[in-house]
C-alpha cells in the first residue's frame, strides 16, 4: 500500500482524481473511506432528471492521519457534475467537518491537556462550481451548514482548503473556501464566485471575454491569489506538494493559523475595507494593474514565470502575509 | 398593498417600533459615508422595546464605484459592510449576559452578489463569506438572528444574507417572494427538459423547483407569513423563540443546522441524515485508531 | 475585319486603376478609410475576386470593406478562394454583392454554404482541395483582383508575409501576371519590410487595415483534452504503423489523435527504440503538441503549410528544423507544403467524421459543406511519384491488386491512414453502411457526393479494437469485410463474422492490441509527454507563447 | 419529456469461468464520456449478474454485446457488477472494466 502512497505523491494534483487526492493528502496508509462507493450513497435526485449518477456522488471523505493529528478530508471530484453540490454531496461535506470538531471535543474530555499537535484538522480539497442546478435547493441549504459548521470548528480545529483541480473552486464554494483557515493553491487553480460567463453576461464581452482564459486565470487564479493574500500558500502541480503545504500550516500553532485566515473578525474585514479602498482608488483594468500596485514593476512577466522565480520575486498586497 | 419588492427601507418601519431605526449606528460603529455600500441599510432600532440590529437591502440604489452592484445586490462594500455591523453588535454586547444579547433582524431582498471583473480581482467571496462568518459567529455568541424574505432571496444572495440566522421567515408567495437558485425555466434550458415536466416532479421532489413553498418542505425556511402586517409580530416571536431554545442550550435546533434537521421532519431532505449517520457509523469503528 | 486586340486585360487594368488614383498617395498606398471606395472603383460586377483566407489568416479588413461596396456599383462577384470562415464571406452572398463560389474549404461555415445553395443565394461552382483550387487560378479561374493580407508592407508594395505567408504567393502570382489587381491589407505599414516575401511590383495597393489580420489558432491541440482511448490509439499507430513501415516523412491531420501520437513519440516512441527511425521529416503546421518530440530530438525538419499563433518565436529559436529566412524569421507557404504533402511524404494519417463499408470517407453531413482543404492531396497515392523510400516500396510490395495492373512491375504506394474511434461523441457511429454525403450532395445539388479519401487511395484504418491493412486485401469483399472486422460494436462492426474475422487476423489484414502486444492496461494519459498547455511551454523553454484561450495559469 | 435514468440488466456467463480474484472492488470516475464500476463476488452459480444504470437510450443491445465479449475474455464468474454510466462509448466501457481487473492484481495501486 505504502508503495502505492509513493507513485501518488509525484503525480500531478491536477490530474489526479479525487479519491488519489485524498489518499495522497494523508500520511501513508492512513486514509480510510467513510461512506464510499460501496455505500452508493448516490443523488436520488438525478436519476428522476435522467442524469448519470456517482456512487460517491462526486465527493470523497474519510479519515486520515497526518503526523500525531487526525486528518479529516474532503475532496470533490470535478468530472463528475463538474464537482457540485447536491444533497448527499453537500451532507458528506458538512458532516466531516462536524465529524472533526466532535472528534476534538472527544479528545478533549479523554485528554484535557490535549496537546496542539494532536488536535483533528480539516482538509477540503475543492473542486466545484458550486451548487448543483438538478437539487440546487438541497446544495444551496449544505452550503449555509457548512458555514456554520466551520465556525464550530473555529478556536478548536484548523480548516485547511485546497485548489488545484481544473474546475476551480466557484460559485457558493468559493465564499465556503474564504471562510476557511488557510489557502493551498497551485498555479492551475482558481478561486471566485462567479463564473466567468455570468460576468460577461452581466458587462459584456469587452470588458470580460470569458473565452480569454487568460484573462480568467489573471482574475481568479493561483498567482493573482497569492498576490492578493486570497490564498496563504502557492505550491507546484504534484500532490506531494500540496501535502508538504499542509504539513506546513499545520506545523504552525493554533493561533499562527488562526493569523493566516483572510476574514472572520473585525479587524480583518477592516483591513479587507483598506484594501478594497486602494484597489477602487487605482481602478483596475486588468490584475496586471494590481500586480504592478502591490510593487511589480514588471507585472506582465509573472503570468509565465516558474513558480521559485515567482515565489522569489513576488511582492504581495500589504495585507498578504 | 400587493408585495413588498424593492422596498427593503419600508419594511424595516413595518416591523420595528415606530420612528426608532437610526441609520448607520450599531454599538460604536458611525458610518456617514451615504455612498459606502448604499444596497446595505444597516443601523440600530427597537423592537417591541428591545434594542435590535438592523441589516436590510435597498433595491433603490446603484453604487457608483461599482456598476454591476444595483437594485439591491450585495456587493464588496455592501457584504463588508454588513459584516460590520454584526461585528460591532457583538461588540456592544460583549460584556452582556447570553440571554440578554441584541437580536439582529435580517430583512431579505436581494437578487444576488456583485458578479463583476473588479468584485473577482478584488474577492467578492470574501466580502460575502466575511458577512456570514460574523453572523456564524454572532449566532453563536448568543445573539438570536431572525431573517424574513420580504422580496428576492436569490442564490448566493439568499446565503449570504439570510440563511445564516436562526429562524428565516418568508413573506408568503402570495407576496410574489422569490426563493431559488435558478428560475424553472433556467433549469428547463440547461437540463433540457419540458418544464412542465420538471412542474411535474417538483410537486413530489421540491429539491430543485423554485419559490418559497418548496423552500419550507426542505426546512430552509421555518415559517410563511402571509400577510405583510403580520411579519412585526412574527419577528418578535421567533426571536423570543430562539431566545428560549438558547436559553435551553438547544442551539441544534437553531440556524443552517437546525433547518437540516427540519427538512428531515418535514420530508424534503430525507438522504442527509441518513448519509450521516453512515459515516458516524462507519468512524465509529475506526475512531480509537485515529483520535486515541 | 478589325484589327485584334491583343492588350485589351492592359487596358482594363489601366481604366481601374485609374478610377482609384485619387485615392492613392505616397506610392502605392491608400488609407483605410478610402478602402471601400477604393474597392468599387477597382471591382466591376461579375469579376472573378479572390479574398485571402484559409483556415489560418484572413484578410478580414477588406472582406469587412467589400460587403460595404455599393450593390449597383458591386455585384454578382465571383469569388474563388481558399475558404470561407469568417460570417462575412456569407454575408457577401445574402446581400448579393458575389453570386457564385470556387472554394476548398468551408469550415465553421459549412452549414451555411449548403443553406445559400439551396436558398439559390449562393451559386456553387466546385469545391477543391486547396492544390486542386491553386492549379485553377492558373488555367481557368484566375482573379481580377486579390485582396490578400500580410504583417508588413511599405509603400512600393513590397510585403512580409513571414510565419503566415501561406497562400499569398500562389494569389498573387496568378493574379498579377495576367494583369490583375492586388490589394494587400497590412497590419503595419513600415519604411522597409522585415523581408520581402511578396515583391512590391506585384502589389498595387497597400493599406493599413486598423487592427491585426483574424489569425485562427486551428492546429493548437490542448493535451488535457487527449483520453485514455486515444492514447491507446497512438500506441497502436506507432508500434503497427510507424514502427511497422518505418515511416519517416509523413504529414499529420489535425485532431487529437494525432496530438496524441505527438506526444507519446518521446516516451512511447523511444522505449520501442523507434528515435531516428520513424517521423524525421514533416510537412506539418508547427503543432504545439510537436514541441516535446523536437525537443527530444526526434524530428529534422518540418516544412509548414502555415503558422499558428504563438509558435512564432519556438519556430525562429529552432531554425535547424524549420524553414527560415535571411531575417531569422519562419516562412510558410501553402502550395510548397501541399506539393511536398503530395509528392515527398510517405504516409499521411488523419481523422473524419464517417467511414462507409467500402472504406470510403467524409466529413460531410447531410446539412453541412465542409469542404476539402489539404487532405485528400495528401489522402492519396501521388501517381507521379517516381522516387522510393523504404516504407513506400513496403507498403507498394504489400499492395495485393497492384499485380492486376502492372503484372510483375513493382511499384511503391503511400500509407492512407484513417485514425477513428468507432463511435463518436454522444455515440454517433463513424461507420455507416452509406456516407451522409449522399444526402448532402442532394440537399446542396452537387453533382457528387464530396469524399474526403477514396477507399482505393486508402491503406489503413486504425480503431480502438485494430488495425485494418486494407491494401492486403484482394477483393472489395475482403476489404468489407475487414473494416467491418474492427468496426466494433457500430452496426457495420455488428455485422463482422468472428471466424472471418479470425481468418483476417490470421492472414495479417486485421491486428488488434493485443496481436501487436500492446497492453491496454498501460494506455492511459500518465504516457503523454505534456499533459497540458502549461508543459507544453515548460518544454519549449518559455519560447511558446499559447493563445489566451489555451492557457490554464 | 420526460425522461429517467435507464436501469439495464443482464446475466451473463463466461465460456470458461473462473472466480473474481476479490471481494469488492471500485474503478473509474463518472466524467463526461466515461464510467465507473464495482465489481464483487456474488454466488450465481457461475452466472455474472451486471447492473448498468446509463442515461442513453437504444444501446441496450450494444451494452450486451459489449458485457459478454468482456465477460467471455475474462472467464468472469460468480460476481455482481455493476455500472454508473455517463455517455461512455464502447471502447472506454471496455478499457474501464479491463482497467479495474488489472487493479485487482495490482492491489489498488492507480487511482486514475
Amino acid at each position: 500500500m505504502s508503495s502505492d502512497w509513493e507513485t501518488l505523491q509525484n503525480r500531478s494534483f491536477l490530474e489526479s482524481n479525487a479519491r488519489a487526492r485524498a489518499i495522497g493528502l494523508a500520511d501513508p496508509g492512513t486514509f480510510t473511506e467513510l461512506a464510499g462507493p460501496r455505500c452508493r450513497l448516490s443523488s436520488p435526485h438525478l436519476p428522476l432528471l435522467g442524469e448519470a449518477v456517482e456512487f460517491d456522488d462526486g465527493i470523497v471523505t474519510g479519515v486520515g492521519r497526518h503526523g500525531s493529528r487526525p486528518l479529516f478530508i474532503a475532496s470533490q471530484e470535478g468530472r463528475f457534475v463538474g464537482g457540485s453540490v447536491g444533497e448527499v454531496h453537500g451532507a458528506k461535506l458538512v458532516n466531516i467537518v462536524r465529524m472533526a470538531h466532535q472528534a476534538y471535543d472527544r479528545m478533549l474530555a479523554e485528554t484535557p491537556e490535549l496537546p496542539e499537535e494532536r488536535r483533528p484538522a480539516v482538509v477540503i480539497s475543492f473542486e466545484t462550481g458550486g451548487v448543483r442546478l438538478h437539487e440546487a435547493n438541497a446544495g444551496l441549504l449544505a452550503h449555509a451548514e457548512l458555514m456554520d459548521q466551520f465556525q464550530d470548528c473555529k478556536g478548536k480545529v484548523p480548516v485547511i482548503g485546497i485548489i488545484g483541480g481544473r474546475v476551480g473552486c466557484f460559485g457558493g464554494m468559493g465564499f465556503v473556501a474564504a471562510a476557511t483557515d488557510a489557502i493551498i493553491m497551485s498555479p492551475f487553480g482558481r478561486l471566485g464566485l462567479t463564473g466567468p460567463e455570468v460576468i460577461e453576461e452581466e458587462m459584456g464581452k469587452d470588458e470580460f471575454d470569458a473565452s480569454d482564459r487568460a484573462l480568467v486565470y489573471r482574475v481568479t487564479g493561483g498567482k493573482h491569489k497569492y498576490i492578493m493574500g486570497d490564498c496563504n500558500l502557492l505550491v507546484e502541480d504534484t500532490i506531494a506538494a500540496f501535502r508538504q503545504g499542509l504539513g506546513k500550516v499545520l506545523a504552525m500553532s493554533y493561533a499562527e493559523i488562526d493569523r493566516l485566515r483572510r476574514i472572520g473578525s473585525l479587524d480583518k474585514v477592516k483591513a479587507q475595507l483598506r484594501t478594497l479602498a486602494a484597489l477602487v482608488e487605482i481602478a483596475p483594468r486588468d490584475s496586471r494593474d494590481v500586480w504592478t500596485f502591490a510593487g511589480n514593476p514588471a507585472a506582465e512577466t509573472l503570468v509565465d514565470m516558474k513558480l521559485d522565480d515567482f515565489l522569489r520575486t513576488v511582492k504581495r498586497l500589504e495585507n498578504a502575509s | 398593498m400587493e408585495n413588498l419588492i424593492g422596498q427593503g427601507r419600508l419594511a424595516i418601519d413595518m416591523i420595528v417600533d415606530p420612528d426608532s431605526f437610526r441609520e448607520g449606528v450599531v454599538g460604536t460603529l458611525q458610518l456617514t459615508d451615504e455612498e459606502f455600500g448604499p444596497g446595505a441599510v444597516v443601523g440600530t432600532a427597537s423592537l417591541d422595546g428591545a434594542i435590535c440590529t438592523i441589516i436590510a437591502n435597498d433595491a433603490m440604489t446603484i453604487n457608483q464605484k461599482f456598476p454591476v452592484v444595483y437594485a439591491g445586490i450585495i456587493g464588496l462594500e455592501e457584504g463588508y459592510k454588513m459584516a460590520l455591523a454584526v461585528y460591532h453588535s457583538i461588540e456592544a454586547d460583549r460584556d452582556r449576559a447570553p440571554g440578554e444579547k441584541r437580536a439582529l433582524v435580517l430583512i431579505v431582498d436581494t437578487p444576488g452578489n456583485g458578479a463583476g471583473k473588479l468584485e473577482e480581482m478584488a474577492g467578492m467571496n470574501k466580502a460575502t463569506g466575511a458577512y456570514q462568518m460574523a453572523l456564524a459567529e454572532a449566532r453563536k455568541a448568543g445573539h438570536p438572528i431572525v431573517a424574513i424574505v420580504v422580496g428576492r432571496a436569490i442564490s448566493g444572495g439568499f446565503l449570504c444574507h439570510g440563511l445564516q440566522a436562526d429562524h428565516v421567515l418568508s413573506l408568503s408567495a402570495a407576496f410574489n417572494t422569490m426563493i431559488h437558485v435558478m428560475p424553472l425555466t433556467s433549469i428547463a434550458r440547461i437540463t433540457r427538459l419540458d418544464i412542465e415536466w420538471l412542474q411535474e416532479l417538483a410537486k413530489s421532489n421540491p429539491v430543485f423547483a423554485a419559490g418559497p413553498d418548496f423552500f419550507y418542505r426542505l426546512g430552509g425556511v421555518e415559517e410563511l407569513v402571509d400577510s405583510i402586517p403580520a411579519m412585526r409580530d412574527r419577528v418578535i416571536a421567533h426571536i423570543a423563540e430562539v431566545r428560549a431554545l438558547k436559553a435551553a442550550g438547544r442551539e441544534d435546533q437553531l440556524g443552517p443546522w437546525g433547518r437540516g434537521t427540519l427538512g428531515e421532519v418535514r420530508g424534503g431532505r430525507t438522504v442527509r441524515g441518513r448519509v450521516m449517520q453512515t459515516m458516524n457509523e462507519e468512524f465509529a469503528k475506526v475512531a480509537d485508531r485515529y483520535l486515541k | 475585319m478589325s484589327k485584334k486586340q491583343w492588350e485589351s486585360r492592359k487596358a482594363d487594368y489601366q481604366a481601374r486603376m485609374n478610377a482609384a488614383a485619387p485615392y492613392i498617395h505616397a506610392g502605392k498606398v491608400v488609407a483605410a478609410a478610402d478602402t471601400t471606395r477604393v474597392l468599387e472603383a477597382v471591382i466591376r460586377p461579375f469579376d472573378r475576386v479572390n479574398i485571402e483566407g484559409n483556415n489560418q489568416k484572413q484578410a478580414d479588413f477588406l472582406a469587412e470593406s467589400l460587403i460595404k461596396c455599393d450593390l449597383e456599383q458591386v455585384h454578382d462577384l465571383h469569388m474563388v478562394q481558399s475558404a470561407v470562415p469568417l460570417p462575412v464571406h456569407l454575408d457577401m452572398f445574402e446581400v448579393g454583392i458575389a453570386k457564385k463560389l470556387d472554394f476548398a474549404y468551408g469550415g465553421p461555415m459549412g452549414a451555411r454554404v449548403a443553406e445559400a445553395i439551396k436558398h439559390g443565394k449562393l451559386e456553387l461552382g466546385a469545391i477543391h482541395t486547396y492544390l486542386e483550387l491553386f492549379a485553377r487560378y492558373f488555367i481557368d479561374l484566375t482573379p481580377r483582383v486579390s485582396l490578400v493580407c500580410a504583417y508588413e508592407g511599405d509603400a512600393s508594395g513590397n510585403l512580409y508575409t513571414g510565419f503566415n505567408t501561406e497562400d499569398t504567393p500562389a494569389i498573387a502570382e496568378a493574379t498579377k501576371f495576367r494583369q490583375g489587381i492586388v490589394i494587400a491589407q497590412v497590419n503595419k505599414l513600415v519604411d522597409k519590410v522585415s523581408r520581402v516575401d511578396i515583391p512590391g511590383d506585384w502589389v498595387d495597393i497597400v493599406i493599413e487595415s486598423p487592427k491585426p489580420f483574424f489569425l485562427e489558432p486551428l492546429f493548437t491541440r490542448d493535451p488535457a483534452n487527449i483520453t485514455d482511448t486515444q492514447v491507446l490509439m497512438a500506441m497502436m499507430a506507432i508500434k503497427g504503423i510507424y514502427g511497422e513501415y518505418g515511416v519517416k516523412r509523413l504529414n499529420h491531420g489535425i485532431g487529437f489523435n494525432t496530438a496524441a501520437i505527438e506526444l507519446l513519440l518521446p516516451t512511447y516512441g523511444e522505449e520501442l527504440g523507434l528515435k531516428g527511425k520513424i517521423c524525421t521529416e514533416f510537412a506539418l503546421n508547427p503543432h504545439p503538441t510537436m514541441i516535446p518530440a523536437i525537443e527530444s530530438g526526434w524530428v529534422e525538419s518540418i516544412h509548414s503549410f502555415g503558422g499558428e499563433l504563438g509558435m512564432q518565436k519556438y519556430c525562429e529559436a529552432r531554425g535547424d528544423v524549420f524553414f527560415l529566412g535571411p531575417d531569422g524569421t519562419m516562412r510558410s507557404n501553402r502550395a510548397f507544403s501541399q506539393t511536398a504533402g503530395h509528392y515527398a511524404c510517405d504516409m499521411f494519417i488523419g481523422g473524419t467524421l464517417q467511414i462507409d463499408r467500402f472504406g470510403n470517407s467524409s466529413t460531410a453531413t447531410a446539412s453541412r459543406v465542409a469542404g476539402f482543404g489539404g487532405a485528400p492531396n495528401m489522402g492519396c497515392d501521388a501517381k507521379g511519384r517516381r522516387h522510393p523510400t523504404e516504407a513506400w516500396l513496403k507498403c507498394g510490395a504489400e499492395f495485393t491488386s497492384q499485380s492486376e495492373y502492372l503484372g510483375n512491375m513493382p511499384r511503391g504506394k503511400r500509407l492512407v491512414v484513417q485514425m477513428v474511434e468507432t463511435f463518436g461523441e454522444k455515440m454517433v457511429p463513424t461507420f455507416v453502411d452509406e456516407l451522409d454525403a449522399w444526402k448532402l450532395a442532394q440537399n446542396a445539388n452537387l453533382a457528387l457526393p464530396p469524399v474526403m479519401i477514396y477507399a482505393d487511395d486508402l491503406t489503413h484504418i486504425l480503431t480502438e479494437e485494430g488495425i485494418a491493412f486494407l491494401h492486403k486485401c484482394g477483393s472489395l469483399e475482403e476489404r468489407m469485410a475487414a473494416i467491418r472486422g474492427i468496426a466494433g460494436f457500430t452496426e457495420v462492426g455488428l455485422a463482422a463474422k468472428p471466424a472471418e474475422t479470425r481468418t483476417l487476423r490470421d492472414k495479417g489484414i486485421i491486428r488488434t492490441p493485443d496481436d501487436l502486444g500492446i497492453d491496454r492496461m498501460r494506455a492511459n494519459r500518465s504516457l503523454l509527454a505534456a499533459k497540458n498547455i502549461s508543459e507544453l511551454v515548460e518544454w519549449s523553454g518559455g519560447l511558446y507563447d499559447p493563445p489566451a484561450r489555451f492557457r490554464n495559469w | 419529456m420526460a425522461k429517467k435514468l435507464r436501469e439495464l440488466t443482464f446475466e451473463l456467463k463466461a465460456e470458461s469461468p473462473s472466480a473474481l480474484p476479490t471481494d469488492f472492488l471500485h474503478y473509474g470516475v463518472v466524467g463526461s464520456g466515461d464510467m465507473e464500476v464495482i465489481m464483487e463476488h456474488q454466488e450465481l452459480a457461475g452466472a455474472v449478474r451486471i447492473i448498468v444504470r446509463t442515461p442513453v437510450a437504444g444501446f441496450d443491445e450494444v451494452w450486451r454485446r459489449v458485457l459478454e465479449r468482456f465477460v467471455n475474455q475474462t472467464g468472469m464468474a460468480d460476481a455482481r457488477i455493476e455500472i454508473n454510466d455517463n455517455n461512455a462509448t464502447p471502447v472506454v466501457v471496455t478499457l474501464r472494466l479491463h482497467q479495474a481487473l488489472a487493479e485487482i492484481a495490482e492491489g489498488g495501486a492507480r487511482h486514475v
